[in-house]
């Protein structure tokens, strides 16, 4: 399917129009159970990532890096993760996060600003989020080689913004993936903006899935507030990875609904307008308007999932705020696989100093 | 005027370049946005995007582009969102910022001044509280700047802006809004290579710089009552260090402690002993203490005080140095 | 003409056939003193490399990166430059200095370990030559931007080779170049190696112009043995450079013939046969069969070339050998714009211990 | 075996290549070509395009890959045809290599190697003489490490490989093929973090590591004559750095002097004197001299003698030292 859309004729993959309505043909066989916990995992999402909004407003939680309106891209792409598959993401992903089972808690821990909240569960295979722009995108190229190298079918998924192409890291991930035909899936969120700057100002090239060209590989762009669509394409081009066909890029066009992080404030660079606009492509919405088209959604079903979802938010706030803050030895432990005499002299020196409350 | 530090590097940037139009600015969001911490404020609308260019997400990027502008005549002003997002550049200021006088034998050179903000204590994200300033003062051809209040970061941004030679301007974040300060409305130059005694003592000399001076200057309280007298010397300039300066101070009062936030181990603060130990060793009373952040990575928020050095912490090693 | 070959079909830009024979139709408008300087300079060159090597083995020079076969290329971008451009070299130009003017003394003086050869003369806009790969597209590309914010009507050009493209500052600049419009030519010289991995390993791109595509403007290959095909490309990309019309990537396709630098030895990684071959498509035969089709080329008038480049040769070594080296004070002297204390006491120090011989 | 550091190295990479085929080597001409100095020579035959790489000419691309593939399990070995093109992955190497084990608490870590030529006196171009080690030392997280004979870079190789923290194993171009020694046929661990007395003495001691050990023999040497008996202590690990071992040699010779090629001001020089003005100032007999190159830009092979320090320059200083 991929290589039916070409980004260079202006192509690109939408299977829920506007309106929630499949396009004929392009229509996935998914079960209802699939359907409704990617919508699940959707409305936690955006549960969980106002939740972050609020706390963080009211001083119980650091600088956070808002998901709305990238619930799409984000659980659409985690959706076509498999067992044995790795994932290594970029800083703006609760959706994926949560697709892949990682506990909400340990997310809102390391975003309240500790450093145990970014220690992935044994079993999992996600990369600590990576803030330095691109360079986590080199490391599933890395991870890829690896694959081939121990023989291993899985595939490697990597996730950036649109402001991530300029950085030079993500040329060379690019390049070594298609010079070593890596298992790689790298989907790029194309939400029109790195903080202020406009997508038009980021490069000139009309699409970013025509980057891959440059690469020897596919890219196709896709419609970022289309899950189905996120989905279907990470989808072939997990199986393409994974049967040795190696790397696909993906664009997924789609739009910030809010703030960069909340440092920030975008009224100043962009108009309401826009954000208005998109509004009336909201993924969450329109998959919404899907799932009732085929049966799959009522007011009751909403209201467990809405309740639901509150409660699960509730019980990781509470459990990430009730966690210690970490022990100065941890500061200290992980700097080397063993403390070095240095280091240890520096931590009792630390131990005593803090003694007293005094540093 | 009274003003925060943002506001004297503001008003800095936008007096030098209404007086010379070879003045650019470039980095990620320094145009409407006005940057991340608003240093940039209006200089696009005065001064248009032409002039204050928003650059796409790429560091080495900005930097390679700024050398190409000074071969025209320009001299541009590249901002790095955060020290931690310097190290893409790092290739393009070691190999060619810093080097292109010498290769050229002086027929081409690079005066560019890259500013960024620098260092820890408010709790940032991981890479937003770097001081790895040791990095860039090895590097022969660079000067390295830090004020440590708003009147000295307009008169040394001036004079970075009007150095011949690339300057690495870097902004203490913890200070951007901290304190208020009257800042002349002129545009003077504070000298660089130049450091000052921002306090007299004649007890023990504190070497500081950018956020450390405050801190110093609380423990210089608090050991006041003490009656240890300190004397604080603020380099201001990095590299090339002015040593005499900081060995003058140490003759006069034979004790040492050298206060940065960077990690122990190779930095500044171990030139600044090596050289009092090179040029002062008989001045001595006590061994050159350093106090500094530990030799670990910079903790997240909740633990950012475990490593930020404090004034007990360095009132502690000025005890020490007393009664060594 | 740049528009009328597309690398995405595999087409090329190619003027002169192997037997030197101009296609009908692409023959540019050049008069005998121009076609005749072209190829002086082509075997002013070829006679000025021959000798680094001679004098690299008896120890006269350091170590040197052989122009052998880039003659086209290097003389053919060169030949595009009008005064008021800036030229942004990398390390293989030994015709692009030679065609700008560049002194060949100077030259050789650099080569044999003095930072004295590489002070281009006042009035030359010749950058030093950059070591660090894919560094110096970054400086044309930023003189560029210069060139547009000071109104200054003038092409930049910048020379890479074929492994520079896998840089992330080839990306970087080339992502800048679309994105501010630079007025920038940027040729890149496949010579289908780097050091020793061959271009099929450098990068799963079909072409190296192609990647153009990826930064929103042309991209053309040429034949890099073509002299005339490179210089219409350069010219062309230059004049729309200077009229506002942005950058291009010009892909020159050649070979090279020597080894990659003096300490190589391109014996134990790639065939004589492949270099035989090559030797078939050598550019400076083929543009002198060209002039002899023109009546521009005798064997008197070859002998006279021939031994003016040899005379210039022997100059320029003598020139270059009689220099003293550099003064002390020198190293010192331009480590910034006025020297430091600290920089004044170490001189004052080494010059002390060189006294008498001592270090 | 008698051989020299070249093959010394390739015999360790090939031993350990063999023994655990976790390891894969990448890096520009790694295979076919051997390397420019032919270090991997031969290992390409032996285990296979899929375990030593050519990989495209990007340094990032190199080091952030191989972070990728140590979360799959491998022990990848970087190669850097040069220190002078390390800085391209100078952000991959603070940023992850040296942060990836605390930021994820030890679920991930990036037990990798990376190898470079290393220094300047052997007449190269521009960037093929730095030795900026001091960038790498002052990183928490790295190991930096530096043979300085042929037994020792076998030995120090395979303890590098076989660490589970990152480490940059720096090889001194100079002794690539300087000397021959009889290397030990097994794969022998010498210990990381452990300096060593390469010549005992009771007057003065002087700190070196890789090429400029040899330049203080010849220095100790000389002096000998002069009835001034030198104790060399060569670093090996240049951090985490071995105090203990250069504090215990200057309390009992009361004087040191360090030596480095790398330009002074925050060279690790700085750091080792530190360190001594530090914790061993009441042994002191005069002060700690630093021998280095001097704060310009290594000059092209015509004018490399003046910067290189010599063993008359270090001999100099140890005069100054004894006679003080
Ligand atoms: C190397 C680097 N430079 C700068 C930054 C600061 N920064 C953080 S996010 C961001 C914008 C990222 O934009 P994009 O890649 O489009 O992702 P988005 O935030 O839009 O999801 C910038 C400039 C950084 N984190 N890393
Ligand atoms: C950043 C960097 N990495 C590595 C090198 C070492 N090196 C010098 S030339 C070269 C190959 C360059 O190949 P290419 O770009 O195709 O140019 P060519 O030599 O073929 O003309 C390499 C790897 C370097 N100079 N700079
Ligand atoms: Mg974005
Ligand atoms: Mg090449």
């Amino acid at each position: 399917m991929i290589e039916r859309f070409d980004p260079l004729k202006g192509e690109r993959l939408q299977i829920l129009d506007e309106s929630g309505r499949a396009r004929p043909g392009l229509e996935p066989a998914l079960g209802a159970a699939d359907l409704r916990r990617m919508y699940e995992r959707m409305v936690l999402t955006r549960v969980g990532d106002a939740k972050a909004l609020k706390l963080q407003r009211q001083g119980r939680m650091g600088t956070f890096a808002s998901s709305l309106g990238h619930e799409a891209c984000q659980v659409g792409t985690a959706s076509a993760v498999a067992a044995g598959d790795w994932f290594f993401p970029y800083f703006r992903e609760m959706g994926v996060y949560l697709t892949l089972g990682y506990p909400l808690a340990d997310y809102y821990h390391y975003w309240m600003g500790n450093e145990a909240g970014l220690r992935t569960p044994d079993g999992l295979n996600i990369f600590p989020l990576a803030i330095p722009v691109a360079s986590q995108v080199l490391h599933a190229v890395g991870a890829g080689m690896a694959a081939n190298i121990r023989k291993l079918r899985l595939a490697v998924f990597s996730t950036f913004g649109d402001g991530a192409t300029s950085e030079g890291d993500f040329h060379e991930a690019m390049n070594y993936a298609g010079v070593f035909r890596t298992p790689t899936v790298l989907v790029c969120y194309n939400n029109q903006f790195a903080i202020s700057v406009p997508r038009s100002r980021q490069t000139a090239s009309a699409t970013i899935a025509q980057k891959a060209l440059a690469y020897g590989f596919a890219g196709v762009q896709v419609d970022g507030n289309d899950v189905l669509a996120v989905r279907a394409a990470a989808t072939e081009a997990a199986e393409r990875a994974r049967a040795g066909g190696g790397p696909t890029l993906i664009e997924a066009y789609t739009y910030r609904m809010g703030d960069h992080t909340t440092s920030d404030d975008a009224a100043r660079y962009r108009s309401k307008d826009d954000v208005l606009d998109w509004e009336k492509r909201d993924p969450v919405a329109r998959f919404r308007l899907y799932l009732a088209s085929k049966g799959l959604w009522d007011e009751a079903w909403e209201k467990g999932v809405q309740e639901a979802a509150a409660d699960a938010v509730e019980k990781a706030v509470a459990a990430a705020e009730s966690r210690p803050p970490a022990a100065v030895e941890d500061l200290f432990a992980y700097t080397y696989a063993a403390m070095t005499p240095e280091l240890k002299d520096e931590l009792a020196e630390t131990e005593a100093g803090l003694k007293g409350g005094r540093r | 005027m009274i003003m925060t530090m943002v506001q004297a590097i503001n008003q800095a940037l936008a007096q030098e370049m209404e007086r010379d139009d070879r003045y650019v600015l470039l980095g990620e969001d320094v145009g409407r946005d006005g940057g991340v911490f608003r240093v940039t404020e209006g200089l696009v609308d005065r001064f248009g995007a032409e002039r204050v260019i928003d650059t796409p997400l790429a560091e080495s990027g900005a930097v390679g582009a700024a050398v190409g502008m000074c071969a025209l005549g320009l001299r541009p002003i590249v901002e790095i969102q955060f020290m931690g997002f310097i190290y893409p550049a790092f290739n393009q200021i070691i190999s060619h910022v810093a080097r292109l006088r010498n290769r050229t034998r002086g027929r081409f050179a690079a005066p560019l001044v890259i500013r960024t903000p620098y260092g820890a204590g408010v709790r940032a994200l991981e890479h937003h509280s770097e001081s790895t300033e040791a990095l860039f003062c090895q590097i022969p051809g660079l000067t390295v700047v830090v004020p440590s209040d708003p009147a000295d970061a307009k008169g040394l941004l001036v004079a970075a802006l009007r150095s011949d030679d690339p300057v690495l301007f870097l902004e203490p974040t913890r200070l951007y809004r901290a304190e208020k300060q009257d800042v002349p409305e002129a545009a003077v130059e504070a000298p660089l290579g130049r450091a000052r005694v921002a306090r007299e003592g004649k007890d023990v000399t504190v070497v500081a710089w950018g956020a450390m001076v405050p801190v110093a200057r609380k423990a210089a309280d608090t050991l006041a009552a003490e009656k240890v007298e300190v004397e604080i010397v603020d380099l201001r300039t990095l590299a090339p260090m002015d040593s005499e300066a900081v060995l003058a101070s140490v003759r006069k009062t034979g004790r040492a402690v050298v206060l940065h936030e960077a990690p122990k181990t190779c930095g500044l603060g171990a030139e600044v002993a090596a050289t009092i130990g090179e040029r002062a060793l008989l001045s001595l009373k006590a061994p050159v203490l350093r106090v500094t952040g530990q030799d670990i990575i910079v903790p997240l928020p909740k633990s950012e005080d475990v490593y930020y050095p404090s004034p007990e912490r360095l009132a502690r090693a000025v005890r020490r140095a007393m009664e060594f």
